[in-house]
């Protein structure tokens, strides 16, 4: 929800106004929060108020966006992004990298991937952001083999033949370490491991495929807003801040690793 | 005033049908007071329903005040019925209000100010006698303060009709007849028709004036209260006046042998019961003194209907047995019925 | 004491501004949508009862529209209703987000709901006093608001107390449109994130909510039995 | 049988206090038949509610077949409850069930096989008389259909005491009578006790062996039958006994100036009533022949109560002024109760 | 036929066999954890009502914790009821996920709130009845039984409908522990895949079950009304 019951009524950023500066940025999750508050300090300095609006939902924040009831926001991958502009024709576009999260195979139950046999369950994500990914994590575990034609969002139609006949259970991200007890394993999204304390160290599998862009993580924003010089100062200036060292210490030290920068490199503001 | 032609109503449960009135056709005039009396079940309640209709008849014409009520308007139909008060069965009082607000509810709209409801409804209450229950709530009544709320409410807006479904089955003999002595009172001066059903032959006696007789859905028999009380035709409504009088107990004691009717030979117990509107001789002492015989009354029952009386009485005659056949001749003469009952002359 | 919180509840004392938010955001939701839903609600369930065959108003059409309305959004799975409705929020509220913008999918969640409510607590009410008031001369709106509603109001007051609370639950859900509020804080915080302490305070708050909502119904329901 | 001791019931509505039933003490013997009488709201459902414990009494002590009620154990109570019948003012009919469904509720695990309880309760339907709707729902039964089933489920259980609460009161006269007759018989064969609360005088007199008048919460009067008719002590039971006789109805007819009343020089008018049990003779005819007078009887109520005449006669007399004297004077003696109401012999 | 439906709801089409098995979930939930519910909730609203102050067997021990607990319940949003009873669920249904794993949470959900629809309907009986049946020497089972439950089956029929319905609402939510249902696949892929077709067709479906379950009340309701 937003952060205050006042921002009810702020109007979305109002980049003329002078000093004050409020810039709505929608996340799925409190980790964001976190993730961000380096990114907040920052901008405060530079009078721009980065307001938060928390949605417990992938669906609504782009919807949010595009319809201009937020300016930002930041919680999801590239595969996702395009799949709902392609879905709803949104006229959003990734401004900013931010980072990749890893899927890694967690068991209570068994203590290597070879230790799994036909018939064990493996739980994985149920939403369109992390289900995929989960599915290509199965896949360089070995377990399962994707069709040639599926590509970064397979679903489990996608799987051409299992190479052990596992049963393949789609649960909500964050009930999946509640649930590690009725499983054999689960794919779980780091930010939920590390809240819910398991180790990368007691992951049975870790996802190392870190350097597939169609997974990192983004910031988008209203292709319109970009046409708008000032709004797309402030906005570089948010990417900026949230690409700065200072972020990167909160992913190592607050997230053990859990969270790892991606793309900083790519400046995708440049030739606005 | 009220005209009711060929009204039958059946009600349909399931696979049976029950005929609650059956083609019964009725007037009652204007400022009359109406009886409606019958067995439990006969149909008295839904008869008296069809008039405001409560109960659309299934057939029939209903006419109240020259209107016919079957082809009003919803809002005409309010209007008709805002004129004619009525009495429910069952009360059917409005448990979240007090006494008062039940009064009060046919008020709200008339045109009175609120100052003026509260007075009226409490001048309601004092006549039914339960002005110190206003503020109570129904549930906190006994059944005769929940009856008397109801006669208050169907009062209050001042109608020109009051249907009284057994009104005064739950009050105390005193109570009732402050009631009817109201209603009697309302009628005379106001000029309001009343049909009141009742199970209570002394109400009827004391203030009806025409009375209908209903079995199985029908009326079987109407007509002035005199005539029907003095000349009974059917045997229903024979049985509704004996019962109410006392003179028919005579049987009752032979039957049991009680020693009141124990007789001396030469002696003979007889019923006198008036069936003419003009005797009004004094028959007991003139029988006695012109045939010298003895009239021991043991059950008497003579009340003035309409002013005339009506009733009877059963007495032991002892005398000559000469004289006593020449008393009941004389008697008979004079119209009044003579029914002996048990005879000891035969064993003279 | 601070302490002593601090060492008991660290996580809700680390968040204690956006928790106070979260109370007042749901406060707000449960107001709001409560109040626009009890109207709305209360009209449908007369209406419904009042159309129904045998009803004062008798009406098959509107009666089947309305019934069948309802039955169409009692169907529909919040989530789902969220989003649907979302141009109608828009439309009316100016957006789909905060709490302003999950007032309406709010009231459409609930307004059913209470609809049946009404639906049931008016169906209990003794026929012999629409009798009455029918042979009173009485207009159906007088019937409706001076006995239907009058006579009602305990059975009424019961199903708004359950029609409340539900609301509330539904509040929970408002978190897909950033609505924020309770629930969304113990399922952001404590559940997502297994701050055991976050969901046993706001469970107590709500519990505190439901706790005030019965009692206050029940003062009701007291009240006016007689 | 029934020991009721100091018994006072209170209720308590916000602030205002009803002392509904106050200290009351009241015997009832085992095999009789009891009635209450009393103004509406005098407290006479509440006291017999008292007996069953549905009200528990404020303080007092109650006592049924021996047993101290206040002091049973919940099972025990429920035992003794079992063998007192109640018939409620308002029924309490359970609307889901048929009429027969209804009867038979109280018969279910009283260790009668089903086809045993379906054959009682269709003996208690015929019984009283409404065999025919044993299928239907109360929702379809008229008010005295309602009240007879009511009647059947009290009885279901072969009761030692039987309460009825107006058990009659919305029962046409002859169907009353019907009930009345088979609580007699079940008073007589099985030894029953009935305490009765009514409002009908004629229920009283017909059936009653002792009665108790309330009046604001308290017995003002009570004993047996006849003592009480005979000789009301009490403003309220005088009230009652004469609103049931017409033989008050003289007054107001005098107060109407109906041509009834009126009198020719020297006579007058008076009003005879017996006022002790012995008395037999036959007063009219006797007192006519003796002193050569004529009594016309304007209204008469004589009954037998308890196997003695009860009840008095109006009547103008006529004859010579002294005769006149002589016979009241002689009616004195025999203790017949002598009023003299209107006296056109002054303007002699 | 088989080109025209492919046409119009191609998703559906696609997904028939998953479609098959959310409509298999949702029955099972809701016919399982409906059967459990409908006793338990009659029993707690039985207990409630009869142990209230005033009632057949006052014990106010009894009645305050019954009481509060329902509160407590009706309090706790559904999602963290979700995971908080998983002990449970395992305890009993050996699992905390699938659709075994969803009639524990659904369940506890689902019970407090017929427990207060059971206590309304109790409420709105004539206390004459009662009376009735304590003059006649009723035992409180009996009274419970033969008057109680006896004499409210219509308006515990509403508020069962009222409940079933609700607990419908309820089983979109179980997707989250792998239950499926309904719900779930309409959020997954009509809203989630923004699959137009399949929420309209999953929601025609829905409606018609709501439909179904209020034909059902209806006539029980019907049959009871005399
Ligand atoms: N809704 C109904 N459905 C079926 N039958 C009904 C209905 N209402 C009344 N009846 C039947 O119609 C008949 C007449 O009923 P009604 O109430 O008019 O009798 P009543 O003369 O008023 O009797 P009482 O003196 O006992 O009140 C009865 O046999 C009754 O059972
Ligand atoms: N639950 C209650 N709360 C408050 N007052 C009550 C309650 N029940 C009865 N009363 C009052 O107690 C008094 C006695 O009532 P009760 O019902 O015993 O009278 P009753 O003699 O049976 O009268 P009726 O002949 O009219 O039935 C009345 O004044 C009544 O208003
Ligand atoms: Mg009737
Ligand atoms: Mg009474």
């Amino acid at each position: 929800g937003s952060s205050s019951a006042a921002s009810d009524n702020a109007q979305a950023s109002d980049s003329n106004s002078g000093d004050a500066v409020t810039v709505k940025l929608g996340v799925v999750g409190s980790i964001y929060e976190d993730l961000w508050t380096p990114a907040k300090e920052k901008l405060a300095d530079e009078g721009i108020d980065l307001e938060f609006v928390q949605f417990s939902d992938y669906v609504t924040p782009n919807n949010a966006l595009a319809n201009g009831e937020i300016d930002l926001n930041a919680f999801q991958h590239r595969i996702y992004l395009q799949s709902e502009i392609d879905n709803y024709g949104y006229e959003i576009e990734n401004i900013g990298n931010t980072f990749i999260i890893p899927l890694n195979l967690y068991s209570d139950k068994v203590k290597s991937v070879d230790e799994l046999k036909d018939g064990d369950t493996v739980a994985i994500p149920d939403d369109v952001t992390n289900g995929g990914r989960a599915l290509k994590v199965l896949e360089a575990a070995g377990l399962i083999k994707l069709k040639d034609s599926a590509e970064f969002n397979p679903t489990i139609d996608d799987i051409e033949t299992y190479n052990k006949q596992i049963t393949i259970e789609e649960l909500k991200a964050n009930v999946i370490p509640s649930t590690l007890a009725d499983v054999t394993a689960a794919v779980v999204n780091g930010n939920y491991a590390l809240d819910f304390g398991l180790k990368t160290e007691d992951a049975i599998y870790k996802d190392d495929q870190l350097d597939i862009e169609e997974y990192w993580n983004l910031i988008a924003a209203r292709s319109a807003d970009l046409e708008d010089a000032d709004k797309l100062e402030t906005y570089k200036k948010v990417v900026a801040a949230f690409q700065s060292d200072e972020t990167e210490k909160v992913f190592n030290d607050q997230f053990g690793g859990y969270f790892i920068k991606a793309g900083w490199d790519q400046d995708l503001l440049a030739d606005k | 005033m009220i005209e009711l032609s060929h009204i039958s109503k059946e009600f349909v449960s399931g696979k049976r049908t029950v005929h609650a009135v059956q083609d019964v056709s009725l007037t009652i005039d204007k400022g009359e007071i109406f009886g409606m009396i019958g067995f439990s079940g006969a149909g008295k309640s839904t008869l008296v329903r069809c008039i405001n209709l409560l109960e659309r008849p299934t057939s029939g014409k209903v006419i109240v005040d020259g209107q016919d009520m079957l082809s009003l308007s919803a809002k005409e139909l309010r209007q008709a019925r805002k004129k004619i008060g009525m009495i429910f069965q069952h009360f059917n009082l409005m448990p979240s209000r007090t006494v008062a607000g039940n009064v009060a509810y046919p008020l709200r709209g008339s045109g009175l100010s609120r100052q003026q409801i509260a007075e009226k409804v409490q001048r309601l209450l004092d006549l039914v006698g339960i002005g110190d229950k206003a503020e109570a709530y129904p549930k906190q009544l006994s059944g005769g303060q929940k009856q008397r709320v109801a006669i208050a409410r169907a009062l209050a807006n001042d109608p020109n009709v009051l249907l009284c479904d057994e009104a005064t089955s739950a009050l105390d003999p005193q109570t009732t007849k402050a009631i009817l002595q109201l209603l009697k009172h309302l009628n005379e001066t106001l000029g309001i028709t009343v049909v009141i059903i009742t199970h209570e032959m002394a109400v009827v006696k004391e203030i009806c004036h025409r009375v209908a007789v209903m079995e199985h859905g029908k009326v079987v028999e109407s007509g002035e209260v005199f005539n029907i009380f003095a000349n009974p035709r059917e045997d229903i409504t024979k049985n509704f006046i004996h019962t109410t009088s006392n003179l028919r107990k005579i049987e009752e004691l032979i039957a049991e042998d009680s020693p009141v009717v124990k007789l001396n030979p030469g002696e003979l117990i007889v019923r006198l019961s008036y069936i003419q509107r003009n005797v009004s001789e004094p028959l007991i002492s003139t029988v006695s003194r012109k045939f010298d015989i003895v009239l021991n009354i043991i059950f008497s029952d003579i009340a003035i209907v309409q002013n005339a009386p009506i009733g009877g009485t059963v007495a032991i005659i002892s005398g000559s047995r000469d004289q006593i056949t020449q008393a009941i001749a004389y008697l008979s003469e004079k119209n009044v019925g003579v029914e002996v009952i048990k005879d000891a002359r035969v064993s003279e | 004491m601070q302490e002593f919180l601090n060492n008991i509840i660290p996580n809700v004392m680390a968040k204690l501004p956006d928790f106070y938010a979260a109370i007042g955001d749901t406060l707000l939701m449960v107001v709001w949508s409560g109040a626009i839903s009890f109207v709305l609600g209360l009209a449908l369930g007369v209406l419904i009862t009042v159309t129904k065959p045998g009803g004062i108003l008798e009406n098959k059409i509107v009666y089947q529209i309305l019934d069948k309305l309802v039955s169409l959004f009692r169907s529909i799975p919040f989530i789902i209703l969220l989003t649907w409705v979302m141009p109608v929020s828009r439309a009316i509220m100016g957006t789909a987000i905060y709490v302003r913008g999950a007032i309406v999918p709010l009231v459409f969640g609930a307004v059913p709901f209470f609809t049946r409510q009404v639906e049931s607590a008016l169906a209990e009410l003794d026929g012999g006093l629409i009798e009455a008031a029918l042979s009173m001369g009485s207009t159906p709106l007088e019937i409706i608001f001076r006995v239907y509603l009058k006579e009602s109001v305990a059975a009424i007051a019961r199903g708004t107390t359950i029609t409340a609370i539900s609301l509330l639950n539904l509040t929970a859900m408002a978190g897909v449109v950033g609505a924020g509020g309770l629930g969304d804080f113990a399922i952001r915080y404590g559940h997502d994130r297994n701050m055991l302490d976050v969901t046993n305070v706001t469970v107590l708050v709500l519990v505190i909510i439901v706790c005030i909502m019965e009692f206050v119904g029940g003062k009701v329901v007291k009240k006016n039995t007689h």
